[in-house]
């Protein structure tokens, strides 16, 4: 049974669960009409913040992962503000140019990023956590496990809790006051306003979550990989994390866990479909937007699962 | 040194300015920002490659070979990614954009797979041929590039101002539902819209190619986000802007390597965009507000 | 007074929407703004909840200048509207529609709702009982659960003015309300909107449908191209010669819009 | 609604777990035959490869070249060697699934890969910490050996190779003024320059200026135009042979004929594929010399080009080199454990390979002579 505990499934279960973060970080803003394209940015500025500050100031990871996070939620205030005068493909396209521009940053400034060759040496949760619990007097062996193997399943629950606990946030969030501004500002924008919602507030709101989320998600990233270079976070990224959302359904937030579960295990599983990936996910982008423009799944989907009459726009 | 960088910086502005011409006319016309232009531009550019140095075939024929196989794709993207969005019911405004970026990523690898990940030389004579002014080399190319460019524009805008088509395509423009009142053939008007702008990307693509002998599957991405950044900056949907934009975005990257950091160059043109849309989001030379479409 | 628009102009481009347009509206009535199509009667809605601002002009509201305030919070003052050409959110069951229009008259943010403080609780519970019943006022209880966009043209048009009753309005903009309904329902509309007048909430109403208007409405005011041609009590109106003759000729119009 | 949520995260949770057996089914047929058996040692070695993406290429001239030395190395009989051959599409998240498959196999004696540094550098630590040997082909950038015990190479370090081919490029020019020209945005680009930058200030040369450049750009006029100005003797350029190559041909258009130095990244007969003439003046230097006329290297052609019908580059030679190397250190371990195997490779001294005499320092790197090499009428030539 122990046997089961094998690092290389923990791994990429600990992929999938950062790729959920990511997902969930596109379709929280896009629960409010909001195209982000700089995912990959705020990953970075996430990323980068928390493995600086643990590396230069030895500041233990929890806290260097809640200012990364925090400082990417920052920045998405910061640039959301501004951008709220631009909607639809406008903000799409500057966030785009955002994400590329802190990425060219991440490159040039050398003396603190050491440039394209990377932050190395980033401490890792796991051992972390490993030395953290030796410290009390446990050791691994004390129930069986390797040292490998116990750091590795620390790390899946770790960041199992935190998805799990990000997501109940946001279903809470959607099912109140302020998850019905979120889609009555995404299905008629002036319509919503005249409703009285404070559009401005609201459309900050769920694009700052998203920076925090992605953010939280790089921070993480960094500490479980324990290299990070500014070619993680390139373009081709943002495109990657757009689709584990639109593939796995944009209205529904178990879309986004579905698309980052399936498509990151998808090429792991099947060889032929890692060579051609990207080809395949180019065609599916364009038969879903013809065909399901609303993903993989959505609401009557789930209904029709579950056995549940479509009564609810609650999932929304 | 400064002529030399202003001429370096006015063949790459008239290469932009012919990608943002391809964006900015489909922009105009449909509302769309077409994600895959600058993959088009890069097939384009790949068999002007093939069809000069694998064919050996003159440089006219290579022009006209690339001008046919990016309309066809112009046609296909049209045809299978745009059309089968338009007016259906419940389709969000982003729905096309994220069409036509899978359409770009398909292209994109599948030139990868095709063509190799590798850049391809581009041989022809004529890019070979220059003049010596004082002490400044000019080669042909670039003077070509840049006529082409404007040709293309003030073609374009008479195209749009004087002729029949050109006019039915402004009323689509301006409104789908009206103008198919009007009796405009808006589904004719749109295919042919997509189709031009494809074409231009095309000849774009070759001239890059000539320009710089260097063509290669990622190109389209770079060249394409400078587009976008182009028309973002001259306006949407405006033909002066987009070449007025190019220019600049391309004088500027030049200036910015000859007296400045060349490490972020890439950054120009998306901190301009940045700025743009803060200050005066319609672009420079964009009359209407901008609002999402 | 409850809503004073003092000489208020709108131009877009150089062309005049508005010109130096003036009228008033007293607690509790019955308001209507009639006039042929293009003649500014949208636009001066949209002027009144600050879609546009004025050109020159003030909009006051309950003795407070209202110009320049933000939408939502003009609607948080007291002011909802309905739109011509229905502007419901589609996805959304009709209930949830009605909830969010009670938006600004509740108050739980992020963190209440995400812990369910009790506080969020009561007040969640309190919206929902306020929905159901202001669809039951409209007659649309039993679809409480069917999305907006699945509903009947008339029922999305009661759908509207449910919700924009949610924000507990003390002025209630109404535009077209009839427009695309059959007689019947016509006649509910009525019965309607007099039971919102007898509930104390002022209402300024736009419609083509002249039988209503002169049937509904306290007074009246008349645009035409941007100016106001007329004012007055239905009866009035009906025998204003300027109004006749802007209207004659445009009578076939009239009967086809 | 919670009921909805915890009901879909539940199936959420199955499928992933169904998912997860279904890669472990795939796994477990493959028992590895560890031991010995009549004399020969059998012994498996995990290889993490770029076989699929942009740079598949670089990943398939190293596998190729491991089952070539691998089918020679099985029929000498002595060793037994299976390789596992896994994917890393050049992403450092799955090379760093894809080794983690491979060291929680026991039978995986040590790993050759991944392919890029940047790879390579999150890899790297991981394998050092499980003790698993592990070595890289073709990965030259700064700091690689130094990540720890278990991880070495014998990719010539940019290190090495650039210093020589400076030393002797400006030996021969007597150049006293240089310019640089970088891709800031590759890893491999960045280190060499920051070597070229140091022997630069080491040798006392004067850098004029110093230009770079990004991925997928195709315009370099405005940094050659520059550097044209400042009339240097020698340019020095960090750059793959892919930008490289159109970097020089840009050069030569403008009348730039200085010779450009590059690193190992620039060594391609490509290069003269793209740039033709243009490439003549390009000084590199390489522990693999294709054209040499020595035995080993012309039989190593022959036999690769009737495999795969194409000629073996330098990162065929490397990985064909590193196979020999870790057979060589498996038979002087004497058994396929990973301790000792460990033990065994640190102390390889003077191997006589297909590039030449090998050696591991006390770190890890490679110890070794490298040629210099130039492009002279659109052929390498050794270097005089």
């Amino acid at each position: 049974m122990l046997d089961f505990i094998n690092p290389y499934y923990l791994q990429i279960g600990s992929f999938i669960l950062i790729n959920i973060l990511l997902a969930v970080s596109v379709y929280v803003p896009l629960s409010s009409g909001q195209l982000s394209l700089g995912s990959a940015g705020f990953m970075g500025i996430g990323a980068y913040t928390s493995a600086l500050l643990t590396i230069n100031f030895d500041l233990p990871i929890f806290l260097g992962v809640l200012a990364g996070a925090c400082l990417a939620g920052i920045l998405g205030i910061i640039v959301g503000l501004p951008s709220l005068r631009l909607t639809g493909v406008y903000l799409a396209i500057a966030t785009l140019g955002l994400g590329e521009v802190i990425r060219v940053i991440f490159v040039n400034w050398e003396s603190l990023t050491r440039g394209s060759i990377g932050l190395t040496g980033v401490p890792q949760i796991g051992r972390e956590l490993l030395n953290l619990v030796r410290g009390f007097g446990f050791e691994p062996s004390m129930i069986g496990l390797k040292n490998n193997q116990f750091v590795f399943l620390l790390v899946f629950i770790l960041l199992f809790l935190i998805v799990l606990a990000t997501i109940w946030f946001v279903v809470r969030q959607q099912n109140s006051r302020v998850g019905r501004s979120f889609s009555s500002i995404q299905m008629d924008e002036k319509a919503a306003e005249s409703m009285g919602i404070n559009i401005m507030y609201f459309k900050v709101l769920s694009f700052a979550q998203g920076a925090f989320l992605a953010g939280l998600a790089g921070a993480l990233f960094a500490h479980v990989m324990g290299y990070i270079s500014p070619s993680d976070f390139s373009y081709h990224r943002a495109v990657e994390i757009l689709i584990f959302t639109v593939f796995g359904g944009s209205e529904v937030i178990i879309g986004s866990v579905f698309g980052a579960i399936f498509l990151t295990l998808m090429p792991e599983l099947l060889r032929f479909v890692s060579e051609y990936r990207y080809i395949i996910y180019g065609i599916m982008l364009v038969i879903l937007m013809a065909v399901r423009p609303q993903g993989i799944l959505d609401i009557h989907l789930l209904g029709r699962f579950k056995g549940i009459k479509r009564s609810k726009g609650g999932m929304r | 040194m400064l002529l030399e960088q202003l001429i370096n910086g006015i063949t790459l502005g008239s290469i932009y300015a012919i990608v943002a011409l391809g964006f900015t006319l489909v922009f105009g016309v449909l509302g769309i920002i077409n994600m895959a232009h600058g993959e088009i531009f890069m097939v384009g550019a790949f068999v002007g490659v093939m069809t000069t140095g694998v064919l050996g075939w003159p440089l006219w024929l290579a022009f006209a070979a690339s001008i046919v196989v990016t309309s066809i794709l112009g046609y296909l993207l049209e045809r299978m990614t745009l059309r089968p969005l338009r007016g259906k019911k419940g389709v969000s405004h982003l729905a096309p954009l994220i069409s036509t970026i899978g359409v770009s990523i398909l292209l994109e690898n599948l030139s990868h797979h095709i063509f190799g990940a590798g850049n391809k030389p581009f041989r022809t004579e004529f890019a070979e041929i220059s003049i010596e002014i004082g002490q400044v080399t000019v080669y042909i190319v670039q003077i070509v590039i840049f006529a082409i460019s404007i040709i293309l524009m003030i073609g374009l805008s008479i195209w749009l101002s004087k002729t029949k088509a050109g006019k039915a395509l402004r009323a689509t423009a301006e409104n789908l539902e009206t103008a198919s009142i009007l009796g405009v053939d808006t589904k004719k008007i749109i295919t042919l819209t997509v189709i031009i702008a494809s074409a231009m990307g095309g000849i774009a693509g070759i001239l890059v190619g000539m320009a710089f002998n260097s063509v290669s599957p990622q190109m389209g991405l770079a060249i394409g986000l400078k587009g976008l950044a182009i028309i973002i900056l001259g306006g949407m949907g405006n033909v002066k802007g987009a070449m007025v934009g190019g220019l600049l975005l391309g004088l500027s990257e030049t200036f910015l390597v000859a007296y400045g950091d060349s490490g972020y160059r890439d950054a120009i043109a998306f901190i301009m965009i940045i700025l743009i849309l803060l200050l005066r989001p319609q672009g420079i030379f964009g009359s209407k507000m901008a609002e999402g479409r | 007074m409850v809503l004073d628009i003092k000489n208020v102009s709108k131009n877009f481009g150089g062309i005049h929407a508005l010109k130096n347009v003036s009228f008033s509206i007293k607690q509790g009535e019955i308001y209507g703004l009639i006039g042929p199509n293009g003649a500014g009667k949208t636009t001066m809605f949209n002027l009144i909840t600050n879609i546009f601002e004025p050109s020159s002009g003030d909009i006051i509201f309950d003795s407070q200048t209202i110009t320049g305030l933000k939408s939502h919070k003009i609607t948080e003052k007291g002011i909802c509207r309905t739109y011509q050409n229905i502007r419901l959110f589609s996805q959304m069951t009709a209930l949830k529609n009605v909830m969010v229009g009670g938006h600004s008259r509740s108050s739980s943010g992020v963190f209440s709702s995400v812990f369910r403080t009790k506080k969020q609780r009561e007040e969640e519970i309190q919206l929902n009982q306020k929905a159901e019943d202001l669809l039951e006022l409209v007659g649309l209880l039993e679809h409480k659960d069917t999305l907006a966009e699945n509903l009947a043209y008339g029922q999305q048009r009661r759908l509207e003015i449910a919700r924009a009753m949610a924000s507990n309005p003390k002025l209630l903009l109404l535009d077209e309300p009839a427009a695309g309904m059959n007689e019947k329902e016509t006649d509910s509309l009525y019965d309607l909107i007099k039971m919102i007048q007898s509930k104390g909430i002022t209402v300024l109403i736009i419609e083509h449908d002249m039988p209503l208007v002169m049937k509904l409405c306290d007074r009246i005011t008349v645009l035409n191209f941007g100016e106001k041609l007329a004012e007055g009590t239905p009866t009035e109106i009906q025998n204003n010669e300027a109004v006749i003759e802007a209207y004659l000729g445009k009578e076939e119009e009239y009967e086809s819009a | 609604m919670d009921k909805l949520l915890r009901k879909s995260f539940a199936l959420c949770a199955v499928l992933m777990l169904l998912l997860l057996a279904a890669c472990s089914g795939e796994n477990a047929g493959s028992e590895g035959a560890t031991g010995e058996q009549s004399g020969t040692l059998n012994a498996k070695i995990g290889v993490v490869s770029y076989l699929t993406g942009a740079g598949a290429a670089y990943g398939e001239a190293i596998t190729q070249g491991l089952k070539l030395a691998q089918s020679e190395i099985n029929e000498q009989g002595e060793v037994n060697i299976e390789l596992v051959i896994e994917d890393s599409a050049g992403e450092a998240e799955q090379a760093l699934s894809a080794s983690q498959k491979l060291m929680s196999d026991d039978n995986i004696l040590a790993i050759i890969g991944p392919t890029l540094s940047t790879e390579f550098f999150a890899v790297a630590p991981e394998a050092d910490l499980n003790g698993i040997t592990i070595m890289g082909t073709s990965t030259t950038a700064e700091g690689i050996p130094e990540i720890g015990d278990y991880v070495f190479r014998n990719a010539i370090p940019e290190a090495l190779a650039i210093p020589t081919a400076m030393e002797k490029a400006v030996e021969r020019t007597g150049a006293k003024k240089v310019a640089m020209i970088y891709g800031n945005d590759d890893v491999l680009t960045q280190s060499g320059f920051e070597t070229m930058k140091k022997t630069a200030e080491d040798m006392g040369l004067e850098i004029l200026t110093i230009e770079t450049f990004q991925k997928g750009q195709s315009d370099y006029n405005a940094q050659l135009t520059k550097i044209k100005n400042t009339n240097p003797d020698l340019i020095l350029a960090s750059a793959l042979y892919n930008e490289g190559a159109v970097i020089m041909d840009q050069a030569r258009k403008m009348g730039i004929e200085v010779p450009f130095v590059g690193g190992n990244g620039f060594n391609s007969p490509q290069v003269i594929e793209i740039a033709g003439d243009a490439a003549n003046g390009l000084i590199v230097a390489t522990p693999w010399f294709g054209e040499s006329e020595e035995t080993k290297v012309v039989d190593f052609n022959k036999k690769y080009e009737a495999e795969y019908g194409e000629l073996p580059d330098q990162f065929a030679a490397q990985a064909y080199d590193a196979l020999y190397i870790y057979a060589d250190a498996l038979k002087r371990a004497g058994e396929a454990d990973r301790e000792l195997f460990h033990e065994a490779l640190a102390a390889t001294e003077d191997f006589e390979g297909l590039l030449g005499n090998f050696s591991f320092d006390e770190i890890g790197d490679v110890v070794m002579d490298v040629k210099v090499v130039e492009i002279k009428d659109g052929k390498f030539v050794e270097f005089e």
